[in-house]
């Protein structure tokens, strides 16, 4: 039988068969791409790569989830990191004015740490409010179309959501100087912000922390289960309104944690959540969607385009590039680089 | 049943629309805009009304910016108690929300449907290019517009008789005030203050009409007194991430980066950034001043960066900062408070001369005093009738104002500390140039 | 004699009017449209609406009607949403005021060349999105029109970018009127030839592919072909209207091109009801009208009329997903259907 | 123990049953055959919970469960249901699969006692507890499901057409299996294509046409019936 010769094949041959796959061949492609861009333009490359796909992992991990278990498509994605920003801001700036005022060093190097919680937990809550408000009630209505009608849902969402905060918030930018004030630190030459580092490990921690809960705990297997055959999880007894309920609010706060991660970046308006739901997106189209561990890599992979763009071209350009490339994927492998044939490709 | 409840439901909708759509359609002459006086203000007796609008992005990216114009605006005709002669003036604020096609829309309603006779104020150069079309069509005079960059100029002369409506700039072509930076690189070099390995320079900016011509004219300036430029990057006004680029500019060792940005989000993260990754190279970062909490959001990145900004040196203009930061909550800055407020002030002026002299205010009469007074150099504003930044507002060479040191100039300063220090022209430097 | 004279008389009378009866009926044409149409072509010489301030609304509301007419014509009927709309409307616009710029090409001409790319790149789209089904397509037009935005922005030589390309208008005059007439012709074209071809047996395949592509393909139709035709239509459509938008407005910016625009054209079709052609039209006029009263009158809250934008969007399609094509139904059909049973009712 | 009175189901605007009734005792192994369309597995479905009944009332010991989402039929009443398409989670091992069958049970020493039980059952798919489920082949996918149904200790198994696509030998496999669940106690609810391997392991019978039940009886006595014999066994 196939699968026991497979079962018997030595560790090499399973190795070179890993590779030559497209998720293998991908990722060899992409440590050669930067490599060579190491090589030709600096180190910077490669650790800027690094830095910042670690955030646009995270905001793809949420995106990616969602429409794994939820077959939700959410256009509304980075008004959920706004939110982050915004709530971030409004946490943060209070207490390091305090503090300006009150010196002490340890909390101050805690401080950011407040505003970074505050926001997922602000990011969980809209989730779950926007489930049970919205989506609970076009699943409890029609099954219909569910794909089409509920990414249009999120359209309206996100225009709701933009200009609520416009009315309520303003459209000033609402940004800080940075989060930790120290040195910038030196990396293989390269100069990195303290802000960037600590959030690049939170960044890390967290995509640690949520593959262990969906990988090892009986809830995240739930989750996953859900996602790979919902009828096959209410027959073994998982309540999907729950899980459903607990996926928005996950993905929503990752969404707002690399908001507020990244408030030193981008300051928090009302319309910032479109450049960072198009990164999400090419993350997640060049993966496949469904996919939380590749979009690690994927992360990687579009923040080492960028930065390729933006040095090598031109900054203004660091969005049609990529748009090309995962056109291009789209085109060739519908369900992503890294993925097998996904639920909802096939759903009209 | 469930059906026809929800017919009821949608029909009621339909309906609200309707009503709605139609309910617009009786005028309301009483209808105060947006943001001006308090409707008891206007004397009934009178009833002569002369419609204005103050151009601005009073919405997105350039907000901040929005927000001074407005403020220094009200406080320009709160001073006059918002009448000239037995006309009230009325103020419709037109949000050009930094994009030329919405400002187009946007000036263009408020003339039919507000019935604006004049205008004034407006920021960014793309934005004066595409109203200059509305302006001239509705042939309404537009006064101190501050979009400053050839473009401007060029249609304003490519057919004077149409475009004269878009009747005087706040702000010269910018090849005018960067020739001020030029030499105050070149003078320091000459004095042995700063001995750059090599003449390079990098050139950025964001990618408006503004952004472009200040680049292109500072580049120009630079090439003719021996530089080279290695790199030019102009980039959308939004943009925050800067790294590639500044990275690129470190590679490429240039002694000097200069660009512009009027979006204060765009321009700190670009100083922030090239502190991060330790770019060396002296750096001119033209606006970066221009909003009031610039070192809130750059802190000491800013050190050493090289700026060009008006500033409040007068009794006057102090006072006025000051009554202004009470108004609004907001520390103006020279170059877009104080400068509108100057801008309105003459604006006002020739509203009152126009209503001496003809007795009565319409588009016609204003634009016959912009004529016959203004653009002859008759009818100026001057630090005597109180402006607050510049010592004369001269448009006998329209559109642009005249440029020099008794009438229109910027000087060249360091920021340090959170504190800017003066550096050219040598009559008001306080200190050398100085280098990191 | 006489008698068959009078049979004759007869035949003729009625040859006519059923000739005219099954000619409208073919381009979609019934009383209470016809009704609607006179009424819109007399309104600007109705108080209050001979306003140049109205007039300027209802400019925009045909235009928009026009938009949601071509919009419908794919995702009411194919079911493929172009997310990318706005970018084919920008390619039209661009193209003539280009050609009116750089070769002097009068705009009455430029906005029929200008049909030519957004053709061009309509079909090319159409093939793109072909393999892809649903969302997948939706994503893939929303990339296109990204790419497209994109490169309108950074082509600073030949579209001047975010400067603005200053485009000639269609007249030398300050009166909105005319231009009312010329786009509720150019909406009355639209509609007719969309309307047309839909009631031909083109609408049965189409709305057999939006239904189940594969019982489409089994049952003879070739989607491929039905599919491209359709798209390179919808963006034909799209730049012609773009080509009215740049002479009317005489000023383009690569924001006409944004996803908020498509957003805008999309939520007025959902809530005129899909697959109706003409539900989209008929709704924008108090649409807009409710939109634009909102926004002027309330400039301190800045937004407002995008939330009413959204809200109303979700609603529809929570709770009324015919949208007002459907009311309209249900009200005819209450109407013919029921006068013969309330005079039963009455006897009894 | 189960009870099912004259229900009516359908997907949408399209009725399958009409009027359907049946009952399972307890330890009895029952089963539900007809023609390929008949209403077998809409019948299942609806037990499950899977498919609201438009009319009529389904009972277990007595407490009706009509309505109730599958999740809570499963999780409160004890019923295991395992459908003809398997529904496994394909990108997830066997083992995942096996403790996902026991999600409702969340005492975690009761979970390895049902996993124990169940790899004693089906050694096959102890061999391959950490291989994705998505790559076992037809005969070891219908184990698994099998026994992530049981997994939670059912009351009462409804299986779906587990002779579905296997090659006889294979068949035999899994009728055995079922065999030994129900010396264990389970009670089953078998939907069967194949009558004639069904009738002889099972105790009971209902024969379902048209989704109407037209026959019931002892899977002997259905085994002697000429009608059933012409129309399925081909005698």
């Amino acid at each position: 039988m196939a699968e026991t010769a497979l079962k018997k094949r030595s560790p090499f041959i399973e190795f070179v068969s890993k590779a030559t796959s497209s998720a293998g061949l991908t990722i060899i492609f992409t440590i050669i791409i930067a490599i060579v861009a190491t090589v030709v333009a600096g180190p910077f490359t490669l650790l800027n790569a690094i830095v910042t796909g670690g955030m646009w992992a995270l905001l793809a991990a949420g995106l990616s989830l969602v429409f794994g278990v939820m077959n939700l498509v959410n256009f509304a994605h980075g008004e959920f990191f706004m939110i982050g920003g915004l709530t971030a801001y409004y946490v943060f700036t209070p207490i390091s004015a305090y503090l300006k005022e009150n010196p002490s060093p340890f909390l101050t190097a805690l401080a950011p740490f407040a505003g970074i919680i505050a926001a997922t937990i602000v990011g969980a809550l809209v989730g779950i409010v926007l489930e049970k408000l919205v989506f609970y009630q076009l699943r409890k209505r029609t099954k219909e179309q569910w794909v089409m009608n509920s990414f249009l849902l999120t359209v309206g969402i996100s225009v709701i959501i933009i200009n609520g905060v416009q009315i309520i918030w303003g459209t000033n930018y609402k940004g800080i100087t940075s989060y930790w004030d120290a040195k910038p630190l030196e990396v293989l030459g390269v100069f990195i912000s303290v802000d960037r580092i600590v959030v690049f490990g939170i960044a890390m921690v967290t995509m640690a922390i949520f593959w262990y809960f969906l990988q090892r705990t009986t809830t995240g297997r739930a989750i996953r289960a859900v996602s790979q055959d919902e009828t096959g999880a209410q027959m073994v007894g998982i309540d999907l309104n729950r899980i459903q309920v607990l996926t928005l609010a996950l993905s929503s706060a990752l969404a707002a944690m690399a908001g507020a991660s990244l408030l030193f970046m981008f300051p928090s308006y009302p319309t910032v959540g479109l450049k960072p739901l198009y990164i999400a997106w090419y993350v997640v189209i060049l993966v496949g969607l469904g996919n939380v561990a590749g979009a690690l890599v994927g992360g990687f992979i579009v923040a080492l385009l960028q930065t390729l763009t933006g040095y090598f071209i031109g900054v203004t350009w660091d969005d049609v590039i990529p748009t090309a490339f995962v056109m291009l994927i789209l085109l060739i492998r519908p369900s992503g680089l890294f993925g097998s044939e996904v639920k909802g490709v096939h759903e009209q | 049943m469930r059906l026809k409840r929800y017919t009821l439901v949608a029909m009621f909708i339909i309906l609200a629309l309707v009503f709605a759509g139609c309910a617009q359609a009786t005028p309301e002459p009483a209808e105060e805009p947006a943001g001006g006086e308090p409707a008891g203000v206007e004397e009934p007796a009178e009833g002569k009304v002369f419609t204005i609008g103050v151009l601005g992005p009073f919405t997105g990216p350039s907000a901040r910016t929005g927000e001074e114009f407005r403020t220094s605006s009200e406080m320009a005709l709160e001073a006059i108690d918002y009448t000239i002669g037995d006309y009230t003036i009325e103020v419709v604020w037109i949000d050009s929300q930094s994009d030329p096609e919405k400002a187009t829309r946007a000036y263009e309603e408020a003339i039919v449907q507000d019935g604006v006779q004049a205008g004034a104020i407006n920021w960014h150069s793309s934005v004066s290019v595409a109203v200059m079309e509305v302006t001239a069509k509705h042939k309404v005079p537009h006064f101190f517009g501050f979009g400053a960059t050839e473009v401007v100029n060029e249609k304003f002369e490519s057919d004077p008789e149409k475009y004269g409506y878009w009747t005087s700039k706040g702000w010269p072509t910018p090849v005018k005030l960067t020739v001020g930076y030029v030499e105050a690189l070149e003078g320091a070099i000459a004095a042995g203050v700063w001995t750059p390995e090599s003449k390079t320079v990098a050139i950025y900016g964001e990618d408006t009409d503004w952004g472009r011509s200040f680049g292109e004219g500072l580049a120009g300036q630079l090439e003719e007194v021996g530089w080279e430029v290695v790199d030019r990057q102009y980039f959308p006004i939004e943009q925050t991430e800067f790294y590639p680029t500044l990275n690129s500019f470190k590679d490429q060792g240039v002694a000097l980066v200069a660009g512009t940005s009027t979006a204060p989000p765009s321009i700190s993260a670009f100083i922030k950034q090239a502190d991060e990754v330790g770019l060396e190279s002296l750096i001119i970062a033209d606006g970066l001043g221009w909003v009031g909490e610039w070192y809130d959001l750059t802190g000491d990145a800013s050190n050493y960066v090289i700026d060009q900004i008006p500033g409040f040196a007068s009794d006057a203009a102090k006072e006025f900062a000051a009554a202004f930061e009470e108004k609004s909550g907001l520390q103006p800055s020279p170059s877009s408070g104080g400068l509108s407020f100057d801008g309105m002030n003459f604006f006002i002026k020739v509203l009152q001369t126009t209503y001496a002299d003809f007795g009565e205010l319409s588009k016609e009469t204003v634009y016959q005093t912009v004529q016959d007074k203004v653009w002859t150099g008759e009818l100026t504003y001057t630090a005597e009738d109180g402006a607050i930044v510049m010592q004369e507002y001269n448009f006998s060479d329209p559109p642009d104002p005249i440029v020099g040191g008794d009438y229109y100039t910027f000087p060249v300063l360091q920021y340090m500390d959170g504190d800017q220090v003066y550096i050219f022209p040598e009559s008001i430097a306080e200190s050398d140039l100085m280098v990191p | 004699m006489t008698q068959n004279s009078s049979v004759k008389y007869t035949y003729e009378e009625q040859e006519p009017i059923e000739r005219i009866k099954r000619l409208a009926k073919k381009f979609g044409i019934s009383p209470v449209g016809l009704l609607s149409l006179v009424i819109l072509l007399i309104l600007p010489f109705i108080p209050p609406f001979n306003q140049e301030h109205l007039l300027r609304w209802l400019v925009g509301a045909a235009l928009i009607a026009a938009q949601t007419i071509a919009f419908d014509f794919t995702t009411g009927y194919i079911n493929v949403v172009n997310f990318g709309f706005a970018a084919f409307l920008g390619v039209g616009g661009y193209t003539s005021a280009l050609l009116a710029v750089n070769f002097g090409i009068s705009p009455w001409i430029g906005i029929f060349l200008g049909v030519i790319p957004s053709a061009v790149l309509g079909f090319l789209t159409g093939i793109l999105t072909l393999r892809l089904r649903g969302i997948f397509a939706a994503l893939m037009s929303w990339f296109v029109g990204l790419a497209l935005l994109g490169l309108t922005r950074n082509l600073t030589e030949l579209t001047r970018g975010p400067l603005g390309l200053n485009a000639p208008t269609f007249l030398e005059t300050a009166s909105n009127r005319p231009y009312f007439y010329i786009i509720v012709a150019m909406m009355m074209v639209t509609y007719l030839t969309l309307r047309w071809i839909t009631n031909a047996h083109y609408g049965l395949a189409f709305r057999a592919i939006g239904q189940n592509i594969d019982a489409a393909r089994a049952s003879g139709i070739n989607p491929t072909y039905y599919r491209v035709f359709n798209f390179t239509l919808q963006c034909a459509f799209a730049g012609w209207l773009g080509g009215f938008y740049a002479h009317y407005y005489g000023i383009l910016t690569p924001a006409l091109m944004a996803t908020s625009h498509t957003v805008e054209v999309l939520a007025i079709s959902y809530v005129g009801g899909r697959g109706s052609i003409w539900g989209g039209a008929f709704t924008a006029f108090p649409f807009v009208f409710l939109i634009e009263f909102l926004r002027s009158n309330l400039t301190e809250l800045p937004g407002l009329h995008l939330i009413l934008y959204g809200l109303l969007l979700i609603l529809v399609m929570i709770f009324y997903p015919g949208g007002v094509a459907q009311v309209y139904d249900t009200i005819r059909d209450r109407i013919t259907n029921r006068s013969p049973q309330n005079q039963s009712a009455a006897a009894d | 123990m189960l009870k099912v009175s004259e229900i009516d189901a359908g997907y949408g605007f399209l009725q399958v049953l009409w009027g359907v009734s049946l009952e399972v005792h307890e330890g009895e192994f029952v089963a539900l055959v007809g023609p390929n369309g008949a209403g077998k597995s809409t019948t299942l479905r609806t037990i499950a919970g899977l498919i609201e009944p438009m009319a009529g009332e389904i009972s277990i010991n007595g407490d009706p469960i009509g309505g109730m989402p599958a999740n809570l039929v499963i999780k409160e009443k004890g019923i295991s249901y395992i459908s003809e398409s398997l529904n496994l989670f394909s990108d997830m091992s066997v083992e995942e699969n096996l403790l996902l069958g026991a999600y409702t049970i969340r005492d975690k020493a009761q979970q390895k006692e049902s996993l124990a039980f169940v790899y004693d059952l089906f050694h096959r798919l102890a061999e391959r507890k950490s291989q994705l489920a998505g790559t076992l082949s037809g005969g070891e996918r219908k184990m698994l499901a099998i026994a992530r149904g049981i997994m939670s200790n059912p009351d009462l198994l409804l299986v779906d057409e587990p002779s579905l696509g296997l090659a006889p030998n294979l068949t035999h496999d899994v009728f055995q299996a079922l065999l030994k669940l129900r010396d264990q106690g389970v009670t089953i609810l078998l939907v069967e294509q194949n009558v004639n391997t069904t009738l002889h392991i099972t105790d009971r019978g209902y024969v379902i046409e048209k989704g109407q039940i037209i026959m019931e009886g002892a899977s002997k006595k259905l085994l002697n019936n000429k009608h059933v014999q012409a129309a399925y066994l081909g005698i």
